[in-house]
């Protein structure tokens, strides 16, 4: 997957300002440091459960939120710190979930698998595979009877397209052209099974042929492919064109979650696919086209290890959960009878 | 006890179906925001022409034919309802339920929960259920324990064309996810059913008849035939209550221990499978409450057979309660036969 | 779609020996006999619960089973007699278990949506929509492992095509190589539903690129079209060279079930297809090509019209199941603690 | 009352997760036709780590990785065991049971009935299941009361590595559809095992712990909770008695009643939900059988909160039993506070 060949400008830095340009790569950086720093508390035995890091990602959950605005909905998936933030959400509320906190976006009754933030458009993590898409559609069908304008983002990923879910979803978005866009995170493994494995097809995008949708592949850890694609997508959904799938591939260079034991793929993968970090490519991209300098980069980078090492801190001294308060929120109108 | 909300309208014979559909009515004529979803409800009418012509009516982006994927649509109508519709969701056989019990149980059910209150889903699903159609063990389940097990739903069990009209129209006011099962056996039988806007309480159950010697309680249906069974018991000089639970999530607590702490014997009727159907739960909570000491007897419980549901009519019928099944069980318990 | 272009000789002549290609006929004839006499006894209230005829469908059951043996398996169908007599089961057994006698191949607990024939390799029809695709894909991995050298045979709808099990059957199919073939008989509707409303693509087939398998679809009232097709994919399957899906475009002539109030389709729509009879198009076929005569076509049709009228009064009499066994075969081994 | 077949072999220490991979060991070794399917079982080693290395041990057609498709998995299960092999099925959590349960409610458990006898599905399935790993809503169920209910099923909960092991032997001798609900919280939890192959009988409750004063009856890990609970009871001079379920379909009614009969007084402690949970029937077979004369009081039920489960760790304990709550639960049952 080579770099944009000189000469010419890569579409990211032609279609956006140079604000949006910096504040996407600030996003992606501090997704990366989220994620560090949410690894390393874990480790520390602050933080208990699992997690499901996307580090070398960051791309695809980037440029795929550039077009969208706060009405705009995502769905998510376990792998979703990226998401959420590139939708917008704030890191003292996602540590202070993660912590389990009463502060936090989901009060502490959802963690990391559960992250949200309705108020941005994150309609939420979701801890079943495959479990948001067809909510996604669902959201984008609200969007056309009530007229909103707005287009519903759903990320998946390449295990998730083997699921009863993905196909029935697909399908009813075509059939009725809602405003979805079905963004495929293929990181080669759906936990330990690759994908050629698992999926009948070498590409998951050649599916969409059969939702009679268009299909593209790309280059996931390239920001500037996936908000062109994204973007091409959202255009589509907003004229009322209908459904696309778009495949990002990319790779975690973590494990699946925080019990696996790396049987499954050797350290030369991981090597490789470390050396095609999203998030200096980013970097460069924005250097060499005179967007920023390679300093306002590190001083970003630094802001945002600030940002995350504050929101730590935060969400450390939060107040937590009252037990007596563990059966709240099951219900919109609390009732006696219902405990 | 039938704390119906003030009823303006006149009365009208409906059947059980045609009421649900006048819900359906004033609710897609009242709020732009409702939808109807589900397998062949347009030009079709529903497999037991519950939707009749609403298509005709309010059209296709209103009475949406979906195709045939129970999970996705399940999840559609939860993504809707997420984001501001206010979708009814037809499974055309509650059997079909299985298919998309993820989206309901884990998502529907939990995601305010998990959301730590950020979000409501305001769905209602429709789930024609119960034997006696001759359409055998795939066709003819009654599942509603599985989601009277279920916090964040709530499930409700009309037995009466008014009921399933209220019923329908409250879940409609309620903020979160509410199931309906509705007795397939049910849809033709008529009853009087006001006019115009009503609800009838969701959690509420229904004494359809005062007495004093032992108490039935019996869900959809089965409320019915503990009636008329109550009847040829009353020849016979038992006295019996007859509670019609009318919502499995939350049983009305309050209904049933003040019948008990009166009668003294309890007898639970339910068409599912007996165990851990519904009787299950209406048991226990009896058994471990202050009523408890009432009791001049065991709970007696007459629930589905032990087996899926056979073609053969005559054993259909055998492996569901009966009303002479009911009275020998309300007789033995009555007179302190058990 | 017109019938065969005079001086070729169809696939089915060239094939199969003239008394295989009497015997499918005879099973068309018996299949349609068999039907009319089953809505018959529905309609003077001598069969109960409801029943979905596949009139009209006959060349689709019988030309899909040609290549079969007994070994061979099928999973059938809600609209399924037409596949349990393709597949070798006998009349008598049959209506037995739509009056639900214990004499019928459920012993009467099954019916209509349950007919099997386990000994003849006929897994059973389904009353669930797509149920029988996983359990298809379960049969022949069986086959694979246990290296029994038989395929499977998948019956399915259009409408089942949108099902959450078709996606993931065939997918399993297809990375595993087994023996199966997917037989979707598209009848264009669902119900009531046209598949230009539930289905993206135009042909059901055109999905089996999403699955890296061939797909075909043809004229599913040509009996030698479908046999030709099927039989290709069998050997493809025997070779271990795994699945394919063939799509048979058919229709049914009746209503979808008996409750059907036909709202959703127009008369000469349906005059069209009438027209479109596959049996006589085969009895012309085995007529011309010298297989039969037109007097034996007509003797064959009044001997099956004599075994179904038997059929029904044998039925009619045979006993009941005893009220006292509705709990019998619940488990294989019977204990009291399970009733 | 443990009534193991003949137990030849050694005891050895081994965990439960390995004890459940040494009864997939010898399955696998003795009869060609077991395979293992599930998600991530094979390099991987399973979710939670209960296949191991097995596929390095015979192989991957073996112990098969299926892709992440429930439903299909499933049904996949259902038809190679239909059809000659004995598929071993893992579900990576039970939560995710509900995306197949068509295939084996409305296949698996029926199949055998609809089709007259005709053919059995000798089928067992795995299920990890229970909270307390802050794995929140979607990942903490306990789910077994659904299968419970269902006719054509079976339903085993080991709540130690023996009975893991001796029940998942006697799941692939039965010609039927066995499902194991195995908790998550166990799997790393030691005790003896004997090697070699031996059964553990469906259906047969153990009785953990005699004692005179009350029956604590419960499933699962809530049979470890309550065996030490007694503990503190008996300092206190309460005599407990600890029947662990370890079957929930069918449900050992004799060992329960027998105890109850003898105590007069029924806790159950279960970690499901508590309405409609396992607690619900075992109150009311009780309250329902000759036994209810011998009660000196109410059948007092410990089960989940009526509530999805939470992540944060300290609410996750709130909401299902733990060891004081019964240990209060039962003092006070015992004294008659109740
Ligand atoms: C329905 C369901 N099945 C299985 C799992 C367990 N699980 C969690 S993530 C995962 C892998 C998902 O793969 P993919 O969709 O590619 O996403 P990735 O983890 O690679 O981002 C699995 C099997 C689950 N959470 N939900
Ligand atoms: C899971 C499921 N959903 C819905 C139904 C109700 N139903 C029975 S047949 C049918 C239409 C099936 O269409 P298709 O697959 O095209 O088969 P056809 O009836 O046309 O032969 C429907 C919706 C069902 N039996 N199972
Ligand atoms: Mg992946
Ligand atoms: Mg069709």
């Amino acid at each position: 997957m080579p770099d944009t060949p000189p000469g010419n400008t890569p579409y990211a830095v032609r279609a956006y300002r140079p604000e949006a340009l910096r504040e996407a790569l600030r996003k992606m950086l501090l997704i990366r440091k989220f994620e560090e720093g949410a690894e390393e508390c874990y480790m520390r035995g602050l933080i208990h459960g699992t997690m499901h890091l996307s580090i070398g990602q960051e791309a695809s959950a980037v440029g795929a939120c550039m077009s969208l605005g706060d009405d705009d909905k995502i769905t998510s998936t376990h792998r979703g710190h990226g998401h959420c933030l590139a939708k917008g959400a704030g890191v003292d509320k996602m540590f202070a979930e993660f912590f389990g906190k009463e502060t936090g976006y989901c009060r502490g009754r959802g963690g990391s698998m559960h992250i949200a933030d309705v108020a941005k458009g994150n309609l939420g993590a979701n801890g079943i595979v495959g479990g948001g898409l067809p909510i996604a559609v669902g959201s984008a069908l609200s969007a056309k009877r009530l007229g909103t304008g707005a287009v519903t983002v759903c990320f998946f990923g390449d295990g998730a397209n083997n699921e009863g879910a993905f196909h029935e979803a697909l399908n009813m978005a075509s059939i009725w052209k809602l405003p979805v866009i079905f963004v495929c995170e293929n990181n080669r493994y759906g936990m330990s099974v690759p994908t050629e494995r698992s999926t009948a097809v070498k590409n998951i995008a050649d599916r969409a042929i059969a939702y009679a949708m268009p299909g593209v592949t790309l280059d996931g850890n390239d920001f500037s492919a996936v908000a062109e694609a994204v973007d091409g997508a959202v255009a589509r959904a907003r004229a009322g064109d209908g459904p696309s799938l778009i495949e990002n591939v990319t790779y975690r260079t973590r494990g699946h979650s925080r019990s696996d034991r790396n049987r499954y793929r050797s350290r030369q993968e991981i090597a490789l696919w470390t050396e095609r970090d999203p998030i200096p490519r980013m970097a460069k991209m924005l250097v060499s086209h005179g967007v920023m300098t390679e300093d306002d980069v590190e001083k970003m980078e630094a802001a945002a290890a600030d940002e995350i090492a504050s929101g730590i801190e935060a969400a450390r001294s939060a107040p937590e959960p009252g037990v007596e308060d563990a059966t709240r929120d099951v219900y919109t109108v609390h009732s006696e009878a219902m405990e | 006890m039938n704390a119906e909300s003030s009823v303006r309208g006149e009365v009208h014979e409906l059947s059980y179906a045609e009421s649900i559909r006048d819900a359906m009515d004033i609710a897609l004529g009242s709020d732009e925001r409702v939808v109807l979803m589900g397998e062949d409800i347009g030009v079709y009418g529903g497999a037991f022409q519950v939707t009749g012509s609403l298509v005709h009516k309010y059209g296709e982006d209103r009475v949406m034919d979906t195709p045939i994927s129970e999970l996705g649509g399940a999840g559609v109508a939860v993504g809707a309802a997420l984001t501001g519709l206010r979708p009814i969701f037809e499974f055309q056989f509650s059997d079909f339920s299985t298919l998309a019990m993820e989206q309901i149980v884990n998502q529907a059910a939990k995601l305010r929960y998990m959301l730590g209150g950020a979000v409501s889903v305001p769905l209602v699903m429709r789930l024609p259920s119960g034997s006696g159609t001759g359409a055998a063990a795939q066709h003819s389940q009654s599942l509603e324990a599985w989601y009277g097990h279920v916090p964040g739903l709530k499930v409700a069990q009309p037995s009466t064309p008014r009921d399933a009209k209220g019923l329908l129209l409250a879940a409609l006011e309620d903020p979160d996810p509410v199931l309906i099962f509705e007795h397939k056996l049910l849809y033709k039988m008529k009853g009087p059913v006001p006019s115009g806007y009503y609800t009838t309480p969701i959690g509420k159950a229904a004494v359809r008849r005062e007495g004093t010697d032992l108490t039935i309680a019996a869900n959809s249906i089965m409320a019915l035939k503990a009636e008329e069974a109550a009847k040829t018991l009353a020849d016979e000089g038992i006295d019996a209550e007859v509670i019609d639970l009318r919502t499995v999530r939350p049983i009305d607590r309050e209904t049933v221990l003040a019948s008990v702490r009166k009668t003294g014997r309890l007898l639970c009727v339910y068409e599912g499978v007996k165990t851990l159907g519904v009787g299950a739960e209406v048991s226990a909570m009896v058994a471990e409450s202050d009523a408890f000491d009432f009791l001049d007897g065991p709970i007696v419980r007459l629930g589905g057979a032990e087996c899926p549901i056979p073609y053969n009519p005559k054993l259909e019928e055998a492996v569901v309660p009966q009303v002479p099944a009911i009275i020998r069980a309300a007789r033995d318990l009555a007179n302190g036969a058990i």
